[in-house]
């Protein structure tokens, strides 16, 4: 019986090494990095090394993207409701925090809870047309949505709010996350919540209610069959995906010196719908995996080919497309999958 | 005995499903042949084959003594093959004439086959002008008989002609069939086995995606068994 | 016999009508289902069984006419509030969820009345009773062998099992079969009309059968409806249809006689 | 018809609504003002009905929604700019183009080819790779032998920008002519054809269907030979050709510039649909992400050969004369001057921009619906949208129309782009912005409808003009002394609310049918 929790342990390691060697690493990074310049933990502690800095600069936007992206991949990839004013989650989030810094001059909480409650009402805003519309003329009516409100923060009549087309600037994060001097508990506090919240979002694809949510996408006249009003499902969707959208925004607009109205444009929800595809629809991890190769990526090219990096990048994408279909995680699983195939067949093979 | 279409072992997939699996059927020229069976047991998914809009993955489908399995599904209906589909597939934006018309492969064969088609259904002559899908059931079984009609075919595939008629309506379309059957070969998929064994000379049992029995019509009606089997009292 | 004329009516409809733009699909249909009688409904393709189902179950709004259910009146409830009411539903053309498992499948099924639905902090292994629910419903209808494969992967005579295990999953009163033997092969047809037969008697259940299969039909319902082009052409138990002149000429042709 | 209004209630009653709103907007605004106005939406609304009815057909017949749509549209205006300011880089450009095409045009001869050939599975995957690989190889050690005239975007004096300002002054460079260097002319060209067709033939052998038979005739070549021939053609009169293009005047330059864009954006949208769309029928989300990535592959493309910054492009002497009659008083005056302007109820109203466009958007709507009604392709198309399946079992070749319908919605989006640029001006973002105003339109009209897309663009277009209008005057509330002066963010965020309450009001737009 001592044996029990000790092997339930080991088993637990077993399982998730994969994951828990990631975490470790994410954990690890910016000590590498400043190792591998030659600069001491200590300086990196300091948030004095140069290109651990940087290198936690790019790690925090993957962050706060893989929030974003998965928060797209709930209500599309799990759910199946194609949205194309998906932005809008993320640029409320983002905006109201601008504004309620730095135009109310409220606190760091009370601003986390304005965007939390404006996320559930944007959200019960798109769940009231869900009852009319489905499919593609849904992902129309979001679209709208979408723009309606990207033209909103552009216009000049918003412009002492929301700074128009400049965007939002001089936001001033709290002393004790600024971007600039704090950045390693920035980091820290940034994976923290990306680690809850895909923990959560786990959670919620297995347990009753993501089951429905899964059901849904199958087969949503079923689902109805079943007894289930599926509308009150693909609110809860919504919702959690809307906070979710709302936080990376709220994350976003703390760590960037600007916000840009691009974040509010259709561009962005298609950068969230790429990086899901890059990852594989509908599986969180590729969600994850989609968020880094997206911004290393597009910051690799960026940096190396500059200004045609769109060429190269619309190139990858139609690549993908042809190629790697199911997307990364989607391709490895059914690999995977046909590998083990293989070895069952080889070993039955030799007995 | 000369065989217009010779149906070899075909296994056909919809999606992942595995429709057919394994059917054979010969198909006698000048004979009017009924696949018999119950609902989904691939009957539909036959002449879809045949016709390679479901393309089997094996077997072979051998028409006018020429391998067709593999063909795009146009080059194979072009070789003289009309489909009459289950619930007959009228396209609705289009009119009476023009239903016809969709259906000509070369230039002036509407106004060739006209009058016979007319002569056959002379309801339709005066619907010409109609929107497809201003018709009642009998007359859309009409038009989708008479536009397998317009061009030149020697095999017809009819897939449930009396589904939902009134029997007044049924019998007018057996006696079309019947007078069809005079110039070209007829496949017909048939659930009400009345209809059938009125028109048929020869019949093709399947029952879960495989061919079970085969023989001439006469045989069957006296096998009371094999009719209880397969096709249940009915 | 007595008996049975009198007992409870479960489940009427009165003067059901539907209407598709041109074509009346079902035309004053007035039935009356006894409880925990096995009912069928017979008729040739294209007669407006499966639209008369669409009606009861509220996939289909009707032009005009009620559907009573206990006494009361369900006829513009949404389809997903009938289960609510105890009345579940198959269908003809196998509607699951291809893409997950067997057990998947019927849990979805089981848990739908339970309540649970919105504890999204919890997994949904945590739900013990669903879970054996789902066992129960699953080794009820043989497919436990199969219990993780998807469904898609299923052959089309398990489909058929598992289909029915997603109605029987949340214990419904009323249990709509829209021809539950479509496509099976005839060995496997009496097992499974054994099997609903079965889960009527037992289980106090009231069961209406869509059905092809005249013999089945004959020899496990208590009443019998028969449908021609959207009305019901004879009505009674299934000596009274057999020896039906009516019945014989539209439907069965004449041809042959039933063997009751 | 008691029934027809029972059965439309709700769209009489938007229509009405609508109407009554315009009614009611008119009585604040001088005659003049509304009649302008109303022709500047015609107009705004024709060129979006270029664009939306292209999209629309697309997705009725297909199923695919051409995300790139308006980056082809663009295209087909910087092409169209490229033929009529630069004649001289068109003719360089033809041959080589013309014979990296000819391998396309045998696409019905791979299949044939790709049966014979029998391989390993390992050889199979890895010659498609090898035949695309030694293609791009062929091509870049030719291509850059080949000097094209050209300009130069990075100096303003050598840039798309100069070359427009001094066309609309009338003066053209003299012409060049372009020789391979390096590589004899006759290598060169045989090794573009060679490169071309196994490039094509690579593509091509992705996408073949075990077992297929084929029969080859004669039609399977044209397409093929007629390319040839125009390379062959073009490079050995290049110079007399590009002087014969120079010394045309404006109003025939600009003719050929529509054709031009119009066939190439046809050309294009034939080459997509066979090669990239194909393979992903059965798999609509990525149709999604491939148009997509097109979309920015296009934007960058023509960033990289025309620049970013915007510029204009010269209206043909047809509509831009001047005189002192100028503005003409009325047709006749204009039809004796070809002035730019002309005065309508005392208004001035420019006759490209106001009158021209409508036209042709209103030629277009009726050709494209007489080609629906009364051609077989028509009927062939409308049948197709509803039973794709059906249509094929009569034995037409539903592949080979899905291409037309593909090429043709391509081919209208870019000659929108072309009839625009005069007086849209051309920029990278100017198929973004419009092809977002086809989909608004399209919702509201009804996806898959094509009556549904002209309606939907003409309220747009309508729409968005009066509301810029009353940006100008301003709108007196009624019982008010309110004057409200709509700013220019609201006419885009209006045309999108009517979207939106539209699709809440009817899911599938005014004309749409019920599924």
């Amino acid at each position: 019986m001592t044996q029990q929790p000790n092997s339930r342990m080991s088993a637990f390691f077993l399982t998730n090494r994969a994951a828990l060697f990631t975490l470790l690493a994410l954990i690890l990074l910016p000590f590498i990095v400043g190792l591998m310049d030659g600069e001491s933990p200590m300086l990196v502690f300091a948030n004095q090394s140069g290109n651990s800095k940087f290198a936690q600069g790019l790690a925090i936007e993957i962050f706060i993207l893989a929030l974003y992206a998965l928060s797209f991949d709930l209500i599309f990839g799990i759910t199946g409701m194609l949205s194309f004013g998906h932005s809008m989650f993320f640029g409320v989030g983002a905006y109201l925090t601008g504004i309620s810094l730095k135009t109310l001059g409220l606190s760091l909480p009370a601003t986390l809870g304005l965007v939390f409650i404006a996320a559930i009402v944007q959200a019960v805003l798109f769940g009231l047309v869900l009852p009319r519309v489905k499919g593609i003329t849904f992902a129309l009516v979001t679209l709208g949505l979408g723009s309606v409100f990207h033209i909103v923060v552009m216009s000049s009549e918003m412009g002492p709010y929301t700074g128009a087309d400049v965007g939002l600037q001089g936001v001033i994060a709290p002393a004790f996350i600024s971007p600039a001097n704090e950045r390693l508990r920035f980091y820290f506090i940034a994976l923290t919540i990306l680690i809850l919240v895909y923990l959560l979002y786990k959670r919620f694809v297995d347990s009753p209610t993501g089951r429905v949510c899964i059901a849904i996408r199958e087969n949503e006249g079923r689902a109805r069959m079943l007894g289930y009003n599926t509308f009150y499902f693909k609110l809860a969707a919504l919702t959690l995906s809307s906070l979710t959208a709302a936080l990376a925004g709220f994350m976003h607009a703390i760590y960037q010196p600007i916000v840009s109205p691009n974040v509010a444009s259709m561009g962005f929800t298609v950068t969230a719908l790429l990086i899901i595809l890059i990852g594989g629809v509908g599986t969180l991890n590729g969600a994850l995996i989609g968020a880094v190769v997206y911004r290393l990526l597009d910051f690799g090219l960026r940096r190396y080919i500059g200004e045609s990096a769109s060429f190269i990048s619309g190139t990858v994408y139609v690549l993908f497309v042809l190629f790697i279909p199911f997307g990364i995680v989607g391709t490895w699983k059914t690999k995977s999958f046909q590998v083990k195939q293989g070895w069952d067949r080889l070993r039955k093979l030799f007995g | 005995m000369e065989y217009i279409l010779d149906v070899q072992n075909i296994h056909s997939f919809i999606g992942q499903y595995h429709i057919l699996q394994g059917v054979n059927v010969r198909v006698p020229k000048g004979s009017i042949t009924a696949l018999l069976g119950r609902n989904g047991a691939g009957k539909t998914t036959t002449l879809k084959s045949i016709l390679g809009l479901t393309p089997p993955r094996e077997g072979k489908v051998i028409y006018e003594g020429k391998e067709v399995q593999g063909m795009r599904s146009f080059d194979i209906a072009s070789m003289g093959i009309g489909f009459v589909p289950e619930h007959r597939a009228i396209f609705r934006d289009l009119t009476v004439e023009e239903n016809l018309k969709i259906a000509e492969r070369s230039k002036g064969e509407y106004i060739r086959k006209k009058e016979f088609i007319f002569d056959l259904f002379p309801d339709l002559k005066r619907l010409i002008t109609l929107p497809g899908t201003s018709l009642s059931g009998g007359q859309q079984q009409m038009l989708a008989i008479a536009r397998a009609l317009v061009a030149d075919n020697h095999l017809l595939l009819i897939d449930e002609p009396s589904e939902g008629l009134a029997p007044v309506i049924i019998e007018h379309m057996m006696k079309a069939i019947q007078l069809l059957s005079k110039d070209s070969t007829i496949v017909l998929v048939e659930q009400n086995f009345l209809v059938a064994s009125q028109l048929a000379e020869y019949y093709v049992i399947i029952e879960e995606g495989r061919s079970v029995q085969e023989g001439s019509m006469k045989d069957l009606a006296n096998d009371k068994a094999a009719i209880h089997r397969y096709l249940g009292a009915a | 016999m007595e008996g049975a004329m009198t007992a409870e009516i479960i489940l009427e409809t009165q003067n059901l009508r539907k209407q598709f733009s041109g074509l009346v699909a079902v035309d004053n249909v007035s039935i009356k289902v006894r409880k925990n009688s096995l009912h069928a409904i017979i008729g040739p393709n294209g007669a407006g069984k499966t639209t008369f189902f669409n009606l009861l179950s509220g996939n289909l709004e009707p032009t005009s006419g009620k559907v009573i259910y206990k006494g009361r009146d369900i006829t513009h409830q949404p389809v997903h509030r009938t289960i609510h009411f105890g009345i579940g539903r198959s269908f003809q053309i196998t509607n699951i969820f291809p893409n997950l498992t067997v057990f998947e499948n019927i849990r979805l099924a089981s848990q739908a009345l339970g309540g649970d639905n919105f504890k999204f902090w919890q997994a949904s292994s945590h739900f013990k009773k669903y879970e054996e629910r789902t066992w129960n419903v699953i080794e009820t209808v043989g497919l436990k062998e199969r219990a993780q494969t998807f469904a898609r992967t299923l052959p089309h005579g398990d489909q058929r099992k598992l289909e029915l295990g997603m109605i029987l999953a949340p214990d419904p009163e009323v249990l709509l079969l829209d021809e539950p033997t479509a496509g099976m092969a005839s060995e496997q047809v009496p097992e499974l009309i054994a099997l609903i037969q079965g889960i009527q008697k037992e289980g106090n259940k009231t069961v209406m059968l869509v059905e092809h299969n005249m013999n089945v039909v004959m020899s496990v319902s208590d009443a019998i409806t028969v449908m021609h082009q959207g009305m019901v052409l004879a009505e009674g138990t299934p000596a009274e249809i057999a020896a039906n002149k009516e019945v014989q000429t539209a439907y069965l042709g004449g041809l042959y006689e039933l063997n009751v | 018809m008691n029934s027809f209004l029972r059965k439309n209630t709700v769209l009489l009653i938007t229509l009405a609504d609508i109407t009554a709103l315009f009614i009611a907007a008119a009585q604040g605004m001088e005659k003049k003002d509304f009649v302008i106005t109303l022709l500047r939406g015609l107009a705004v609304g024709s060129i979006t009905f270029l664009v939306a009815s292209g999209f629309s057909l697309i997705f009725g017949l297909l199923d695919v929604l051409n995300l790139a749509h308006g980056t082809l549209f663009m295209i087909g205006a910087y092409i169209g700019w490229t033929v009529f300011v630069r004649p001289d880089t068109f003719v360089d450009l033809l041959t080589p183009l013309a014979l990296i095409l000819s391998g396309f045009a045998l696409r019905d001869v791979y299949p044939l080819l790709a049966t014979r050939i029998r391989l390993g599975l390992s050889m199979k995957r890895i010659l498609p790779w090898a035949l695309i690989l030694v293609s791009i190889l062929i091509f870049s050690y030719i291509l850059p032998r080949y000097p094209i005239s050209f300009w130069d975007i990075g100096t303003y004096g050598q840039s798309p920008v100069t070359y427009s300002f001094l066309a609309d002054q009338g003066t053209r460079l003299p012409a060049q002519v372009a020789l391979f260097t390096e590589i004899s002319a006759p290598l060169a060209l045989i090794g573009l054809l060679f490169a071309s067709i196994i490039g094509a033939f690579g593509i091509s052998l992705f996408n073949i269907e075990t077992q297929q038979q084929f029969k080859l005739n004669w039609k399977n070549f044209i397409g093929f030979a007629i390319l040839l021939i125009v390379a062959l053609f073009v490079f050995i009169f290049n110079e007399s050709l590009t002087t014969a293009l120079t010394g045309l005047g404006s109003n025939w330059l600009f003719l050929i510039a529509v054709v031009v864009a119009t066939l190439s954006g046809a050309g294009l949208g034939a080459l997509i649909e066979s090669t990239l769309i194909r393979p992903l029928y059965i798999r609509p989300i990525y149709q999604l992400m491939l148009t997509l990535g097109m979309s920015a592959i296009g934007i960058e493309i023509v960033r990289a050969i025309w620049g970013r910054p915007e510029f204009v492009m010269p209206k043909p002497a047809f509509f831009n004369g001047s005189s002192e009659v100028c503005p003409a008083a009325n047709f006749a005056d204009w039809w004796a001057h070809n002035c730019s302007t002309i005065l309508l109820l005392d208004g001035r109203v420019r006759v490209y921009n106001e009158i021209f466009i409508p036209i042709i958007g209103v030629v277009v709507l009726i050709s494209i619906w007489m080609l629906l009604q009364r051609t077989r392709l028509g009927m062939v198309i409308r049948a197709g949208v509803q039973d794709r399946e059906m249509v094929e079992a009569l034995g037409i070749n539903v592949r080979r129309v899905f291409t037309m319908v593909f090429s043709l919605g391509v081919g209208l989006a870019a000659l929108g782009g072309i009839l625009a640029a005069p007086s849209m001006g051309l920029s990278n973002a100017m198929g973004e912005s419009l092809f977002l105003n086809a989909l608004i339109a399209l919702a509201i009209g009804g996806l898959t409808n094509y009556p549904g897309a002209a309606l939907g663009s003409v309220l747009v277009g309508l729409i968005q003009q009066f509301i810029i209008k009353y940006g100008q005057i301003g709108i007196a509330i009624p019982f008010t002394d309110i004057i409200f002066k709509p700013t220019p963010p609201i006419v885009p965020a209006s045309t999108v609310l009517l979207m939106v309450i539209i699709l809440l009001i009817l899911p599938n737009g005014l004309l749409g049918k019920k599924e």
